[in-house]
C-alpha cells in the first residue's frame, strides 16, 4: 500500500514538475502580451470560436504591420468552455504565470464576473467581451467591456414595436444566461417604455422542440407581438415552429441571432422577422457616409476572406484588440494603471459595436443608437430607418 | 426443546408453489438435514427462514420467538447464520475480513470511536482479529488469512464460509450444500467440520445432495418433494419409507452402500 | 384546448419517437454485454455532422446520408474493437468510464476535423405543416414517428425471428451457455455496437432538419435516451421505446400545461418517482427476488 | 516498526503528508498553488464519495448536487442573508443531509444502472432549480460568494487558502483510513462484496448503504461550500451532471476502492487539462484519449493497478 501511494504521488509530482519547466521556458519575453480566456468549447463556443479567431488574425495583422511601438504583440489563449472555476483558474496562470500585460476575454458573463475580483485585486487592465451591464454598473477600476449590454437590445426592439403599435407582447426566452439576461432586462425595461409582456415562457437551449410554449402563448389573449430571446439554435426551432403553428403576428427575435447563420438555419421561416444588431451585420447596406462603413467593412472582409460569415461576437474581439492597442500607443507601453488610464480615455475609437466614447463613469462608451432595427426580408437584411 | 419451529409455511414465485405448508421442528444440539430432488424447494425453506425471502403464508419461530417478519439482520442478531449453495464470499476483503464481518454484530459501535479509531475499539480489534484467526484454523483455512477470495481454492471457499458463520456464535446454524462441487477427501473433511460444528453445541440445519454425508451425520432427516413434506424421520426410519424411496432415494441410491448406513 | 392538447402530444410524440430511438441503442448494448454506453449519443451526432459534411462536398442528400450511417457504424465498431473489447472482464464502472472517455474523444474529433458550427439539413419532404385536427405536424416530424416505428418493427422481426437476434438475445441470457451452443460472443458484442451505432445516426439524420446539428448535439439526446431506457426499463425493447415516447409527451404537457422553465425538471422528477415505486422501470415485472 | 512504516494508515498516511506539505514550497507561483488547491478539494470530495462508490459499490452521478446545495447555501445565506459562514456552511450541510437521508432510502433499493439515473436525475434537478431560480441564485450568470471568515478572521491568499484545504483533505483521508478498518468500514465493504450474505451476517445493509449516502453527501455539500468561499463565484454548471461525471471518474480513474488512489485521481484529472491547454483545440480529444487509454490498461485504476504491477515485480 505505500507503494501505491508514493507511486501515484509520483506520478503528480512528475506532471508538475513539466509543468514547471513549461511555464520558466515561456518567461523569457519583449513581446507586449495579450492574455485571453474564451469559451472556444461548450455551451457558449459560438462566442469563443469567433472571439478567438478574430483575436488570433488582428494580432497577426498588427505584427505584420510592425507591432506596437516596435514590439509584437504576442497571445496567450485559455479555453475555459462554460467553467467559471477553469475561467479563474486560466486568469490567474495568466496574470501570474504568463505575465500577460493585458486580459481580453470572459465570453460570458459568468466567466467575466468570476475573474473580477481576481483582475481589481492584481491590478491588470481587462477588457470583457460578455454583454451584460453589471460588468461594468458599478464600475470597477481595471474593468472594460465593448458589447452592447442587453438593456440596449431590449430597448431597441421595444422602441421599434411602440414606433407599430405593438404595445402588449408575448416573450420566449432561452433557459441559458443569454436569453435568462435578456429576459431580466426586458421585464426590467418594458414598464418604463410603455410595453406589457402578457406571456413570458422559456425553452431549454438544447430543446428541440417549441412548439408548446408557442401554443400556451398563442393562447394569450391580447397579444399583439412575439418576442424570442436566445442564441443558439433554439430560436431559430422556435422561429420554425412559430411559422408551422400558422402564427402570423409580428414576429421579434434579438441579437443572440444576428448572425447569417441563423437565416441558414430558420431558412424561409425567417421571412419578415426583425431584430436588432450592430452596424457590422449590414455593412455593405450601410449609407457611405456612415462613419462605421469602412470599419466593419474591413473587418467583414478581412474575417469572412478566412473563415466564413462574421457573426457581432468576433467583432467584439476586434474592438477590443484594437481599442487595446490604441491605448497601449497612448500609454507609450505597458505599464499597467497606464494603460488602464488610457484605455479610459479611450474617445471617439470607431468599432464594429459603435462609437466608443469611455470615461472614468462609463467603461463601455456605448450608446443606444449602436444597434440598428433589420428585418430579414428575402433571406438577406434590410436595415429599417 | 425446539430451535427452529416452522408452521405452515407456503411461498408461490408467480404461478409456481416453490414451498407448500411446509410444518418442522429442529431440536436443540441436533443436526437436522433437509434432502430432496432439484427443485424441491429446500434452498427457498432456506431463504425463507433466513429472511431472504418473505414467504407467502405460515411461520418461523426462532427460539420461541416469531421472527416472521422480521428482517434478514435482525435474525441474524438472533442467532441464526448461513452458508450459499452459490458461494457468497465478499471478493474485495481477505480471508480474515470475511470472518470479521461474520463477527460484526458483537463489534458494531458508534460512528464516532470508529472514524477516531478510539483505543477501546483498538482493544476490541485485536481481540476480534485473534478470534477471526482462531476460527479459521478450526475451520482449516488459517494459511488463506491474508489472501483474497479470488486466488483461494474451491473448497477452502466453503470453508472460508462455513468459519463466516460460525463467527456470529449462532443458535442455528444453516448450511446449503456444503459439499457440492468437493471431491470426496474434501467431503470428508467438511462432514469432520459439521461434526465439530455440532459438538460445539451449535444446531445444524443442512440442505445436502450427497447421501452418504447426510446419512452419517443427522439426526434427522426431512424429505421435500415438490415444496412439500414427504417424510420425515431419523436416517433408517427415512431410508425404510416406502414413499421416500419411491419419489427420490431409489434403490440405486442406496445400492452397495446401504451397509454403511445401517453401520451408523 | 382540444387542439392545445393534441398539439402538445403531437409534439411530444415526435420528440418522445427520437428519445426513443436513442433510447433503443441504449438497449441493444446492454442487452448484449451489459453495458451502459455513455458514447451513444455522440453516434446521433455522429450522424448527423456526417451527413452534413457530406452535404457540403455536394453530394445529393441520400447519398450523404448512407455514408454518414456508414461512418457512425465503423466508429461503433471501432469503439467496441478497440475500447470495449479488451476490458470486457473490467467493471461496469471502468466501462462507464471508458465510453464517457470515448464521447469526448468523439466530440473532440469531430470538433477538430469539422467545426463547431450549427449545421441545418433540408427537410425530406418540405416544410409545409400539415393539420391534424387543427393542430400543426411537420413533414420531418412524420418522418421521425414513421422511421422509428419501422426501426422498432425492424428490431422486433431481428430479435424475434432471425437466428442472430437470438444469438444476442442467448449471449445475453447466458453468456457462458451462448458459447457452447456455437455462438460466436464477439461477434455478437460488435453486432450489438454496429446495430446501436446505426439506431443513434438514424435518429442524428432524422432530428437534424428540425433542430440543426453540431458536434454537442450528442450530450443532451444521449442524456434524455438513457433516461427514456430508464423510465421504460431494459427488460425489453418495448422499455426504451414507452419510456421514450412518454418522457417526450410528459415534456411536451408540462411545458404547455406547467411552467416551461421546469419542464426538464418535470421530466426528471417523474422517472425519480418511476424509479422509487416501480424499481425496474414502467415495464419492468416489478422487483424480482435475488437468486441466492 | 517496518510493518508501522509500510501499513496504509500511518506509512501510506506519512508519504502523503510529507509529499503534500513540501509542495507549496516547489511551486513557483500562485497559478500552481491555486492548481494545488483546487485538486486538494478535488480530492477530498473524491475520496468521499469512494466511500459510496468504491466501497459499498453503489454508484452515484448526481453527487455534484449535493456540491451545489452546500455552494448556493453559503453564496446566498453569507451573501444575500448575511450569515456568519461556518453557519451558513452547516446549513448547507443540514440540508444535503436532510435531502440524501430522505431519497436514499427508496433510491439505494435500486441497482446498477437504475441508481445511476435516480441520481443523475437528482442532480440535475439541483441545478436545474440553480438556474432557474434567478432572484436567489443569478440564474445561469451564476452569483458570487463572500470570502470565508469567521470570528473577523478572513481566509485569504493561496497560502492560506492551501494549507486549509490541505488540513481538510489529510483530516479526511485519516478519517477514512480508519473507518474503512473499522466494522462500519468492513459492512459497508461486504454490501459490495454481497448484500445478501452481509445480511445473513447481521449488516444492516440498508442503514450502512443510507449511512455512506448521507455521509458523502453532507461531505460534499461542506467541501462545496469550500470550493465557493476559495473560487469566489458559482454557476448551477458546478452543480451540473457533467461536474458528476467528472468526479466519478476521479474516483474509477485513480482507483476504486482505494482511498490514496481517489486522491491520485483527483490530482491527475485536476492538472491534466492544465497540462493540455497547450493543444488547443485538440485538448479534448486528448483528454478523451488518455480516459479511455488509462482505463484500458490499467482497468482497475492507476493506484490499484500499478500497486498490483509493483508487487509482482518485487516477489518474483
Amino acid at each position: 500500500m505505500h507503494a501505491e501511494c508514493s507511486r501515484g504521488l509520483g506520478s503528480a509530482l512528475v506532471g508538475l514538475a513539466a509543468m514547471v519547466i513549461a511555464a520558466s521556458a515561456a518567461v523569457a519575453a519583449d513581446p507586449i502580451r495579450i492574455g485571453s480566456f474564451l469559451s472556444v468549447t461548450g455551451g457558449a463556443s459560438f462566442l469563443g470560436d469567433p472571439e478567438l479567431k478574430t483575436l488570433e488574425m488582428y494580432i497577426d495583422k498588427v505584427n505584420a504591420g510592425g507591432g506596437v511601438l516596435g514590439r509584437t504583440l504576442e497571445l496567450v489563449h485559455y479555453d475555459v468552455g462554460d467553467d467559471v472555476t477553469k475561467a479563474r483558474t486560466a486568469v490567474k496562470r495568466l496574470i501570474t504565470n504568463d505575465k500577460v500585460d493585458l486580459i481580453i476575454g470572459g465570453s460570458s458573463t459568468g466567466t467575466t464576473m468570476a475573474v473580477v475580483p481576481l483582475v481589481e485585486k492584481e491590478e491588470i487592465p481587462f477588457i470583457s467581451l460578455a454583454a451584460a451591464v453589471v460588468i461594468i454598473d458599478p464600475v470597477k477600476k481595471w474593468v472594460f467591456k465593448v458589447a452592447h449590454t442587453d438593456r440596449m437590445a431590449c430597448g431597441a426592439v421595444f422602441r421599434d414595436m411602440k414606433k407599430r403599435g405593438l404595445n402588449d407582447i408575448a416573450l420566449l426566452s432561452g433557459t441559458d444566461a443569454f436569453g435568462q439576461s435578456m429576459r431580466t432586462q426586458c421585464l426590467d425595461l418594458a414598464g418604463s417604455l410603455g410595453i406589457r409582456v402578457l406571456g413570458d415562457e422559456t425553452f431549454g437551449p438544447k430543446d428541440t422542440d417549441m412548439t408548446p410554449q408557442l401554443t400556451k402563448l398563442r393562447s394569450v389573449a391580447g397579444v399583439k407581438a412575439f418576442f424570442i430571446a436566445g442564441f443558439g439554435q433554439g430560436p431559430a426551432i422556435a422561429n420554425k415552429n412559430y411559422r408551422q403553428l400558422g402564427m402570423t403576428l409580428p414576429l421579434y427575435q434579438s441579437h443572440g441571432v444576428a448572425s447569417k447563420s441563423f437565416i441558414e438555419l430558420a431558412g424561409e421561416s425567417a421571412e419578415g422577422v426583425r431584430l436588432p444588431a450592430a452596424a457590422l451585420l449590414v455593412a455593405e447596406k450601410l449609407r457611405a457616409n456612415d462613419p462605421q462603413k469602412p470599419v466593419v467593412t474591413a473587418y467583414k472582409t478581412a474575417y469572412e476572406s478566412k473563415f466564413g460569415p462574421v457573426s457581432t461576437f468576433g467583432g467584439h474581439s476586434h474592438d477590443a484588440l484594437l481599442i487595446a492597442v490604441d491605448a497601449i500607443k497612448r500609454a507609450g507601453g505597458v505599464d499597467k494603471p497606464k494603460l488602464r488610464d488610457a484605455i479610459e480615455k479611450t474617445s471617439g475609437f470607431v468599432g464594429t459595436a459603435g462609437i466608443v466614447r469611455m470615461s472614468a463613469a462609463d467603461h463601455m462608451g456605448l450608446d443606444a443608437s449602436a444597434f440598428r432595427m433589420l428585418e430579414i426580408r428575402n433571406g438577406d437584411w434590410v436595415v429599417i430607418e | 426443546m425446539n430451535v427452529l419451529e416452522v408452521r405452515g409455511l407456503s411461498r408461490a414465485f408467480g404461478g409456481v408453489h416453490a414451498v407448500r405448508e411446509l410444518s418442522f421442528a429442529v431440536a436443540e444440539g441436533t443436526v437436522h438435514s433437509l434432502i430432496g430432488p432439484n427443485g424441491a424447494g429446500k434452498t427457498t425453506v432456506f431463504n425463507l427462514i433466513s429472511g431472504i425471502y418473505a414467504p407467502s403464508a405460515g411461520q418461523v419461530y426462532l427460539g420461541g420467538a416469531e421472527i416472521t417478519d422480521l428482517a434478514a439482520h435482525r435474525r441474524a442478531a438472533l442467532g441464526l447464520a448461513r452458508t450459499f449453495q452459490n458461494l457468497q464470499v465478499f471478493a474485495n476483503m481477505t480471508a480474515l475480513e470475511n470472518v470479521l464481518v461474520g463477527l460484526h454484530m458483537r463489534l458494531d459501535m458508534g460512528l464516532l470511536p470508529q472514524l477516531l479509531r478510539s483505543p477501546a475499539l483498538r482493544g476490541r480489534e485485536r481481540e476480534a482479529r485473534a478470534e477471526a484467526r482462531e476460527l479459521m484454523r478450526f475451520a482449516g483455512v488459517e494459511r488463506y488469512a491474508d489472501a483474497f477470495p479470488a486466488s483461494m481454492p474451491f473448497g477452502a471457499l466453503k470453508r472460508l464460509e462455513i468459519a463466516r458463520a460460525v463467527a456470529s456464535r449462532p443458535r442455528l446454524l444453516l448450511l446449503d450444500e456444503p459439499a457440492a462441487g468437493l471431491n470426496q477427501t474434501e467431503t470428508e473433511d467438511i462432514d469432520l467440520l459439521i461434526r465439530k460444528i455440532g459438538d460445539s453445541g451449535v444446531t445444524v440445519l443442512l440442505v445436502e445432495h450427497d447421501m452418504r454425508l447426510v446419512m452419517k451425520i443427522s439426526d434427522r432427516i426431512l424429505v421435500l418433494d415438490n415444496g412439500r413434506k414427504l417424510g420425515e424421520g431419523t436416517p433408517a426410519e427415512v431410508r425404510r419409507d416406502p414413499q421416500v424411496i419411491a419419489a427420490y432415494l431409489g434403490a440405486a441410491a442406496l445400492g452397495p452402500k446401504a451397509g454403511d448406513i445401517h453401520a451408523e | 384546448m382540444g387542439v392545445e392538447f393534441l398539439q402538445f402530444l403531437l409534439s411530444g410524440l415526435t420528440v418522445g419517437a427520437t428519445y426513443a430511438l436513442v433510447g433503443l441503442g441504449f438497449w441493444i448494448i446492454h442487452t448484449a454485454c451489459g453495458v451502459i454506453n455513455f458514447a451513444q449519443g455522440e453516434f446521433v451526432m455522429l450522424g448527423g455532422m456526417a451527413t452534413a459534411a457530406f452535404l457540403g462536398l455536394g453530394m445529393p442528400l441520400p447519398v450523404a446520408i448512407m455514408l454518414a450511417l456508414a461512418v457512425a457504424v465503423v466508429a461503433g465498431l471501432l469503439l467496441e474493437r478497440l475500447a470495449v473489447e479488451p476490458t470486457r472482464n473490467g467493471s461496469v464502472v471502468t466501462l462507464i468510464i471508458i465510453t464517457i472517455g470515448a464521447s469526448i474523444f468523439f466530440r473532440g474529433l469531430v470538433q477538430v476535423v469539422l467545426d463547431k458550427d450549427f449545421h441545418p439539413l433540408p427537410a425530406f419532404s418540405g416544410e409545409e405543416p400539415i393539420l391534424i385536427g387543427g393542430a400543426a405536424v411537420m413533414p420531418q416530424s412524420l418522418w421521425v414517428v414513421g422511421a422509428t416505428a419501422a426501426v422498432v418493427l425492424g428490431l422486433w422481426l431481428f430479435f424475434e425471428h432471425s437466428l442472430h437476434g437470438k444469438a444476442v438475445r442467448a449471449a445475453a441470457a447466458n453468456l457462458l451457455a451462448a458459447r457452447l451452443c456455437g455462438i460466436r460472443v464477439r461477434f455478437v458484442l460488435l453486432l450489438s455496437f454496429g446495430m446501436s451505432a446505426l439506431l443513434g445516426a438514424i435518429a442524428g439524420v432524422l432530428i437534424a432538419p428540425i433542430s440543426a446539428t453540431y458536434y454537442e448535439v450528442g450530450i443532451m439526446l444521449g442524456l434524455k435516451g438513457f433516461c427514456a431506457a430508464m423510465l421504460g426499463g431494459l427488460r425489453s425493447g418495448w422499455g426504451p421505446v414507452v419510456g421514450g415516447l412518454v418522457l417526450g409527451v410528459v415534456e411536451a404537457m408540462g411545458a404547455g400545461y406547467l411552467a416551461s422553465a421546469y419542464k426538464d425538471a418535470v421530466a426528471f422528477v417523474i422517472i425519480l418517482l418511476v424509479l422509487m415505486f416501480m424499481p425496474r422501470g414502467l415495464l419492468g415485472r416489478g422487483a424480482r427476488s435475488e437468486r441466492v | 516498526m517496518r510493518r508501522w512504516l509500510f501499513a496504509p494508515r500511518t506509512g501510506g498516511f506519512l508519504v502523503f503528508l510529507v509529499l503534500a506539505v513540501a509542495l507549496p514550497f516547489v511551486l513557483p507561483n500562485a497559478f500552481f498553488l491555486d492548481v494545488a488547491i483546487l485538486a486538494l478539494f478535488n480530492a477530498s470530495i473524491c475520496v468521499g464519495l469512494n466511500l459510496l462508490i468504491g466501497y459499498a459499490g453503489q454508484i452515484s452521478l448526481g453527487h455534484a448536487g449535493f456540491l451545489g446545495i452546500g455552494a448556493y447555501a453559503s453564496a446566498i445565506l453569507t451573501g444575500t442573508f448575511g450569515w456568519p459562514a461556518p453557519l451558513a456552511l452547516a446549513a448547507g450541510a443540514a440540508a444535503s443531509g436532510l435531502l440524501a437521508f430522505a431519497v436514499a432510502r427508496p433510491i439505494l433499493r435500486l441497482r446498477g444502472h437504475y441508481l445511476a439515473m435516480a441520481t443523475l436525475g437528482l442532480g440535475v434537478i439541483v441545478s436545474i432549480v440553480a438556474n432557474t431560480e434567478r432572484e436567489l441564485t443569478g440564474g445561469p450568470d451564476g452569483m458570487a460568494v463572500e470570502p470565508l471568515s469567521f470570528a473577523g478572521f478572513v481566509v485569504e491568499g493561496e497560502a492560506a487558502w492551501y494549507w486549509l484545504a490541505l488540513v481538510l483533505l489529510a483530516a479526511t483521508v485519516w478519517l477514512t483510513i480508519n473507518l474503512v478498518d473499522s466494522p462500519l468500514g468492513r459492512g459497508l465493504r461486504a454490501v459490495h462484496g454481497s448484500e445478501v450474505a452481509a445480511r445473513a451476517c447481521g449488516v444492516d445493509t440498508d442503514r450502512y448503504k443510507v449511512i455512506a449516502f448521507t455521509v458523502s453527501a453532507v461531505y460534499a455539500s461542506v467541501v462545496g461550500s469550500l470550493g465557493a468561499h476559495y473560487v469566489g463565484f458559482i454557476t448551477p454548471a458546478d452543480a451540473g451532471f457533467m461536474r458528476s461525471v467528472e468526479y466519478v471518474t476521479m474516483v474509477v480513474l485513480g482507483g476504486m476502492a482505494s482511498t490514496f488512489g481517489a486522491v491520485v485521481g483527483a490530482v491527475i484529472l485536476t492538472a491534466l487539462p492544465q497540462l493540455l491547454s497547450s493543444f488547443q483545440d485538440y485538448e479534448h480529444l486528448v483528454f478523451g484519449l488518455i480516459l479511455m487509454l488509462t482505463m484500458i490498461f490499467l482497468p482497475r485504476g492507476v493506484v490499484p493497478s500499478c500497486a498490483a504491477l509493483f508487487r509482482r515485480r518485487r516477489a518474483p
